[in-house]
């Protein structure tokens, strides 16, 4: 027994090194959830969800958000474009001080335009936004790693310039960083330093447990009314839902798995907050690949032999609504005239007769791909073809990775998928999933009416004429059934009474500055 | 003993390289490409692919990244973490490094004793309505999955009566829960084997001999049987161990406890291999120690001659 | 009898490997048979008595090659057994069989006579209803009822399974059959039967039996010759009638003079073995014997004494043979 | 040590059945047992609905007269469903029975039989798979193999075949010996068929108790690897994969996951006690 005795102290003692100083409760310290670790918390290599999640509090770019959505100055006061349309002056706000103490400046914005290009820093999302810039590519090749096309004018006026128009540029969500950061702390400053302007200071960050931040007190905008965030790392949606039910949360952002939960509670009714997601949803559907979809009538027939309205209800509690364009509500340029799309299975039948294939006798089998957690949305599809329009559809779960490989390499024939606006502007849904060169064109869904309209969109800075070019090129894309729209998802977000001032927007939540606790 | 004991050692090294032999092998085949995983919705970016696998070294043939494995075995990184940006996977476990031994240790230093405890009541009550209850209760309590009882232990302790947090890792009140799940099944296998155990002794001569000699029913019980029934015992705690640091995995995952078994899950899912390989290395190691030392334990307690060629 | 040897065993020595305990790799030698020549001829039984222990069953097994010699050659009608391949071996398995100790454990509790005694016969034909006669045949040689083929193992007595062994052994119509304490299992008026139908067998078949037995007086009703063994070595070896009216080796001498038996005339002049057979892991120098020995002198105790032949057929390894022909008597 | 052999083989069958309707255990657990295995057969000719087909309109529904357990999230009736997991569950708990015993009896006999280089080669591959933590070693191979039912069957499978070979060789070892085994030798029976006359029938009781115990161990591998997401996929309905979508909904529909862990916890007390009876019927040394 000895031995059991020793053990146990053992034990004891080990138990103890792994716990951290005992978790002191902070009454003005705000916490919430992510999902996960975050796989970074720079802003170079920044290029996932979650670790923007908490970069939005650390780090500012030259625009911000309102509690609605809209787009607001944050660290440029104002821009102009150039007289050729390619490029733009900015005029940088004054008086904005880094975590480090020292001044934000136009060098700290090139700086971070440059970091983001040079190939050994492994550039994330952001990179992207600088293709059009003049000189990018001479940085990404190594050839230098002085950006050509920024220009420190003074202090806080800073020139960019463009190869070709790129109207968007100042509402790019840039995460700009201090200059100086990597003089003080060396090349991995990324955990140990706070290198932002936002109203929070990255703190530290627990492996599998927690990243924490704290308050500002230097912020241009005012310094936050709490001392801090801490992200707590809560992998299941439900077990998230149940500490904040149990007190060990103060804010929730609700996972898809677990909204039907926080709905038919009725002790949440008064602490939600909702949004809709800035997502597109659609049901992709290759021509190259499956013969009959080259058929506009099987096309029109796959969208109306769905019933958005029952999806909503059946499949996301309400938390949903039917979407009948490629252009999510609370996103600039989003068209709310476009006429519903009805589920209508008797037309559907129909149409598919029409095109040869009367109850889907003589379609060839096809599968409907998507990844684990929307197995329930591909097995609603692949039944609703299959009983409806007779049509050999089978379901098929993949691993992520692979799956958004062959995706982008336009490999997968029939599938449903989403696309989350980076920024508040059509733009970048039309662009980016439907435009003929993109990438991200999944369906492989080609147009060049469409694909002009979208480059003129590009150079045009009135933004009134632009949201037309941008309807006129939904237009030709929902006429063409080159797409089913399907749904958008609601955000659901749960908020203790004692807590006020965080918002839920389509883009997730809000920097947390304005966010009080209250005992 | 020493010689013996270190014969073993370099036996186990063996099982080791060889352990490392089949994760590496075996990662190569998980369906999906870390790279993949990490450029997500980018991978059409055929420069950024090839740049990230260089970084990552797994532009170079398989035995060439064996061998920078095995390096970083050596150098105690481990090697760099594919979800992580610049962090070695030392770096990424080090943190939850001893939670899972913690939380299976815990749980086989109460089961060990209740289960013993249980099983010899089941055996003195042999056949009667009292063994058939324990039994019973025994085998419900392995028989309800882990995952649906943790659910359910959180809405009445945690929800319904606030008395322990709903998950998360810091006090010891955290470790309640977990350790209460995880100690179930192996208290039923220990019970069940003691009972087993109990009865086959309890019917030998020399009990009955001590009963005879008019000695009290419990001292027979406890200082003869439970005596002979301890080394059958032993032998049967690295597979406890072996079943605990499994049930890590969904105890981790449930009540959200960074221990390596949860990591592990997620590392799969991420197709983080560096990490997931270095886990089931140290699982596989935490393992084959234990039950090392049981071994160890086992041959000094019993050390009947071994004939290597018996005689007819 | 004829000259020529069906069974020739040329200087067998058999060794086990033997760890003395799990935790140190210390390994000792236990020399089970010890430098053992012997031949068998056709028609005839070698009996083989000795203690047990003595290393008389491992000296079987080798000849059935269930394990192979360390040294020395066996030789069945002139070849060396002892180096061949699987398939040879299969070829020599039609000639030498083996009937064992134990009718318990020696019959498949799952199959039935009929499959035990048809298992070699299958091994070498495949003619159904050839192997069927040849059952019936042999159980009728063995006096078992052909009502009982379909029965299993444990509804028989103990004599009646090893009728059922010994109708297995003979079934192939083997040259030389092993009997490794054929009947020591079994009650005194049962053992007595088997022992007739083993003669009667010998005598309609002409197959040598090789008698492995400590018990001297089933040796003596059945064996030829005989050869008794100590620690390993065969220490003396002569026909059946020298062997037991004129042993030569004081150990032969003792083990006679123990023999219960009542038409014995020697009573009242029994001698009784004291002492333990030394171990083989680590045995004595000198003559084997020498530590049981009332005859022991110095030289037992340093050289070991060689198989001499002290009269015509009959040989011993002794340095003080019995001289007279009234042996045990004497030697009191 | 003698084998375990003779004496209790010995028995006339009539014994076992006598001994085996006197175990309580075995007498519960066999009932249960065969209920379940029922069920599985003939059941999902029974269920009064498609346990697959779609109806997002009926989702969630609580149980009533017509969903006797309830729709899950897409309207499917969870009874019917239930009865189709519980035949999946037994499809994979009995293949890799099937694998796992011809797999271990014929390489642990192969190893104690002859012994050398084919007895290293077994149990050291043995020990290598034993020097995993089991499950570990599972959700190893069922993340290489992706998710799906055969992956379930391999993984427990490459799991589960040491236990056995282990046992089947230490059982031959012990009947290695035996007379008959020797009998059979010097009657210059080939090893295939020593293995399958001799060794085999008289290693069955024990390694049919290992089974029955097995048969738990395996459903409740399945259900966490399904739990853990790498183990069966839609639109196969397993218990572990009901009780994992059920899980987030226990607040608002507890008969989700609720029926599903009773199936599961049922059918596992049913194989539980069915092993244990049957290892107190089979094996002579538990005797009361």
């Amino acid at each position: 027994m000895r031995a059991g005795t020793k053990l146990l102290a053992l034990c004891a003692s080990a138990l103890a090194l792994t716990l951290p100083a005992a978790a002191v409760s902070q009454a003005a310290e705000l916490r919430t959830n992510i999902n996960a670790d975050p796989a970074m918390v720079d802003p170079i290599t920044y290029s996932e969800l979650i670790a923007g999640d908490v970069m939005a509090n650390v780090y500012e770019g030259f625009v911000g958000l309102d509690t609605e959505g809209n787009v607001i100055p944050a660290l440029a006061e104002s821009w102009e474009p150039h007289e050729d349309g390619l490029g733009f002056r900015f005029k940088l706000r004054s008086g904005v001080k880094f975590h480090s103490g020292r001044s934000f400046g136009a060098k700290d914005v090139k700086y971070t335009f440059e970091q983001l290009l040079i190939p050994g820093n492994r550039g994330g999302l952001n990179a992207e936004y600088l293709d059009t810039v003049v000189g990018a590519q001479a940085v990404k090749d190594g050839k230098t790693t002085d950006l050509e096309g920024v220009t420190v004018v003074d202090e806080l006026t800073l020139d960019v310039r463009f190869t070709k128009a790129d109207v968007l540029f100042p509402i790019y969500p840039f995460y700009f960083m201090d200059a100086g950061i990597v003089e003080e702390h060396g090349a991995d400053w990324a955990t140990k330093a706070s290198a932002g302007t936002g109203p929070f200071k990255f703190k530290a960050w627990n492996l599998g447990r927690d990243v924490q931040l704290e308050a500002f007190a230097d912020y241009w905008g005012g310094a936050p009314k709490i001392d801090g965030v801490r992200f707590l790392i809560v992998p299941s949606g439900d077990t998230a839902v149940s500490m904040y039910e149990a007190g060990e949360l103060d804010v929730v952002y609700v996972d898809t798995q677990t909204i039907r939960r926080v709905l038919k509670d009725p002790q949440f009714k008064d602490e939600m907050l909702t949004a809709p997601a800035a997502q597109i949803r659609y049901l992709g559907m290759n021509q190259n690949l499956y013969e009959p979809f080259k058929d506009i009538r099987v096309r029109e027939a796959i969208c109306i032999g769905f019933d958005r309205d029952a999806m909503v209800d059946g499949l996301y509690d309400g938390a949903a609504f039917p979407l009948y364009g490629q252009v999510t509500p609370g996103v600039a340029g989003y068209n709310p005239d476009l006429p519903a799309i009805p589920y209508d299975p008797e037309r559907a039948k129909k149409l598919l007769a029409e095109a040869g294939y009367p109850n889907g006798e003589g379609l060839p089998p096809i599968k409907v791909t998507d990844t684990e957690p929307n197995k329930n949305d591909i097995t609603y599809y692949a039944n609703q073809f299959s009983s409806v329009l007779g049509m050999p559809v089978e379901v098929e779960i993949v691993e992520r990775g692979s799956h958004i490989k062959r995706m982008n390499a336009g490999e997968v024939p029939f599938f449903p998928w989403g696309w989350s606006a980076g920024y508040p502007d059509a733009l970048y849904f039309l662009s980016q999933v439907w435009y003929g060169p993109s990438t991200y064109n999944r369906s492989r869904w080609q147009n060049d009416a469409f694909d002009a309209l979208i480059e003129e969109a590009q150079g045009t800075a009135d933004a009134k004429a632009r949201y037309a070019l941008y309807n006129k090129a939904e237009k030709i894309l929902l006429d063409d059934w080159g797409t089913c729209p399907t749904t958008v998802r609601m955000q659901v977000a749960l908020v203790k009474p004692n807590v006020e001032g965080v918002s839920l927007t389509p883009f997730r939540f809000l920097p947390f500055g304005d966010a009080q606790v209250t005992e | 003993m020493i010689e013996y004991a270190a014969r073993r050692l370099a036996g186990l090294l063996g099982v080791w390289f060889l352990a490392i032999v089949i994760t590496f092998v075996a990662v190569q085949f998980v369906p999906g490409d870390p790279i993949m995983a990490l450029l997500s919705d980018r991978s059409g970016d055929a420069d950024l692919e090839a740049r990230l696998r260089a970084d990552y070294g797994l532009d170079r043939p398989l035995p060439v990244q064996f061998l920078d494995y095995l390096a970083h075995i050596a150098d105690g990184t481990f090697g760099l973490s594919f979800r992580f940006a610049n962090t070695t996977v030392f770096d990424v476990i080090s943190g939850g490094l001893l939670i899972s031994p913690i939380l299976a240790i815990t749980a086989i230093l109460i089961a060990v004793p209740l289960g013993v405890v249980l099983g010899v009541f089941a055996a003195q009550r042999a056949n009667s309505w009292a063994d058939t209850a324990v039994i019973l209760g025994l085998v419900s309590g392995i028989s309800i999955p882990n995952f649906a009882m943790a659910a359910f232990l959180v809405y009445l302790l945690s929800i319904k009566w606030s008395v322990l947090p709903v998950a998360g890792w810091g006090t010891p009140q955290h470790l309640v829960m977990p350790v209460l799940i995880l100690v179930i099944p192996p208290t039923a296998y220990v019970a069940r084997l003691t009972r087993t155990y109990m009865l086959e002794v309890l019917q030998q001569d020399f009990v009955r001999t001590a009963r005879a000699k008019g000695l009290r029913e419990r001292l027979v019980i406890y200082r003869h049987a439970l005596k002979n029934t301890f080394v059958p015992l032993l032998t049967t705690v690295g597979i406890i161990f072996g079943g605990l640091l499994s049930g890590t995995f969904v105890v981790e995952t449930i009540f959200n406890i960074p221990g390596l078994g949860r990591l592990a899950i997620e590392s799969i899912f991420a197709r983080d291999y560096p990490v997931t390989m270095t886990i089931v290395l140290l699982f596989t190691m935490f393992y084959s120690i234990i039950n090392l030392i049981v071994d160890l334990a086992y041959t000094a307690l019993d050390p009947r001659i071994r004939l290597t060629n018996t005689k007819a | 009898m004829s000259a020529v040897p069906i069974l020739r065993i040329e200087n067998v020595t058999k060794d086990f490997q033997i760890k003395r305990s799990a935790l140190s790799g210390e390994n000792l030698t236990l020399r089970a048979v010890n430098d053992v020549s012997l031949d068998v001829y056709p028609g005839e039984t070698l009996g083989v008595v000795g203690e047990s222990g003595c290393g008389k069953s491992t000296l079987g097994r080798t000849i059935l090659q269930l394990t192979r010699p360390t040294q020395g050659r066996i030789l069945f009608d002139g070849n060396d057994i002892t180096r061949l391949s699987r398939k040879q071996l299969k070829a020599i398995r039609q000639d030498i069989q083996i009937i064992f100790q134990d009718p318990y454990s020696s019959l498949n509790p799952r199959m039935k006579v009929r499959d035990i005694i048809a298992e070699p016969l299958e091994n070498f034909s495949s003619d159904r209803s050839a192997i069927t006669r040849r059952v019936h045949e042999v159980m009728e040689i063995v006096k078992l009822p052909v009502a009982y083929a379909d029965r299993y193992p444990h509804e028989f007595s103990g004599g009646q399974r090893q009728r059922i062994g010994i109708a297995r052994a003979i079934a192939i119509r083997p040259r030389l059959i092993v009997c490794d304490e054929a009947v020591s299992a079994l009650d005194v008026s049962v053992q007595a039967q088997i022992l007739n139908l083993l003669k009667e067998i010998q005598r309609e078949t002409q197959v040598a039996l090789l008698f492995i037995s400590h018990n001297l007086g089933v040796v003596r009703y059945l064996s030829h010759r005989v050869a008794v063994m100590y620690l390993g070595r065969v220490v003396e070896l002569a026909s059946e009638q020298a062997l037991f009216e004129n042993p030569k080796h004081p150990y032969t001498s003792a083990l006679l003079s123990a023999i219960p038996e009542a038409d014995y005339s020697r009573r009242g002049t029994r001698k009784y073995l004291s002492g333990d057979i030394p171990s083989p892991i680590d045995p004595p120098p000198g003559c084997p014997f020498h530590q049981r020995c009332e005859k022991v002198q110095d030289v037992c105790r340093v050289e070991t004494p060689v198989l001499d032949a002290l009269a015509p057929e009959h040989w011993a390894a002794c340095h003080f043979p019995n001289v007279s022909d009234k042996g045990i008597r004497d030697g009191a | 040590m003698a084998a375990p052999s003779t004496s209790q083989t010995a028995r006339p069958g009539s014994d076992f059945f006598l001994r085996f309707r006197r175990s309580r255990n075995a007498m519960i657990g066999s009932v249960i047992v065969a209920f379940v295995v029922l069920m599985a057969l003939f059941g999902p000719l029974l269920t009064p609905h498609d346990p697959v087909k779609v109806n997002v309109l009926a989702s969630w529904r609580a149980p009533d007269s017509t969903h006797w357990m309830g729709t899950d999230a897409l309207g499917r009736d969870v009874f019917s469903r239930i009865v189709l997991g519980g035949r999946v569950s037994l499809i994979v708990s009995m293949s890799v029975l099937a694998v796992t015993l011809t797999i271990g009896t014929v390489l642990g006999m192969c190893a104690a039989y002859f012994g050398g280089w084919v007895d290293a080669l077994v149990m050291r591959t043995v020990d290598i798979i034993f020097a995993f933590p089991e499950l570990i070693f599972a959700i190893l191979v069922a993340a290489v193999l992706g998710p799906g039912t055969l992956t379930v069957i391999i993984a427990l499978s490459m799991v589960w075949w040491p236990g056995i070979a282990r046992l089947t060789r230490s059982l031959v070892l012990g009947l290695r010996h035996e007379m008959f085994i020797e009998a059979a030798i010097v009657s210059g029976t080939p090893a295939h068929k020593i293995m399958r006359r001799h060794f085999l029938p008289n290693i069955v009781a024990p390694l049919i108790v290992r089974a029955s115990i097995g048969v738990g161990f395996i459903i409740m591998a399945e259900a966490t690897l399904s739990f853990l997401g790498i183990g069966i996929q839609e639109p196969e309905p397993t218990w572990g994969a009901m009780i994992r979508d059920g899980l987030s909904q226990l607040r608002t529909d507890p008969h989700l996951a609720l029926f599903a862990s009773l199936a599961l916890g049922i059918t596992m007390i049913g194989f539980n006690l069915l092993g244990d009876g049957l290892r107190d019927v089979l094996d002579p040394k538990v005797r009361n």
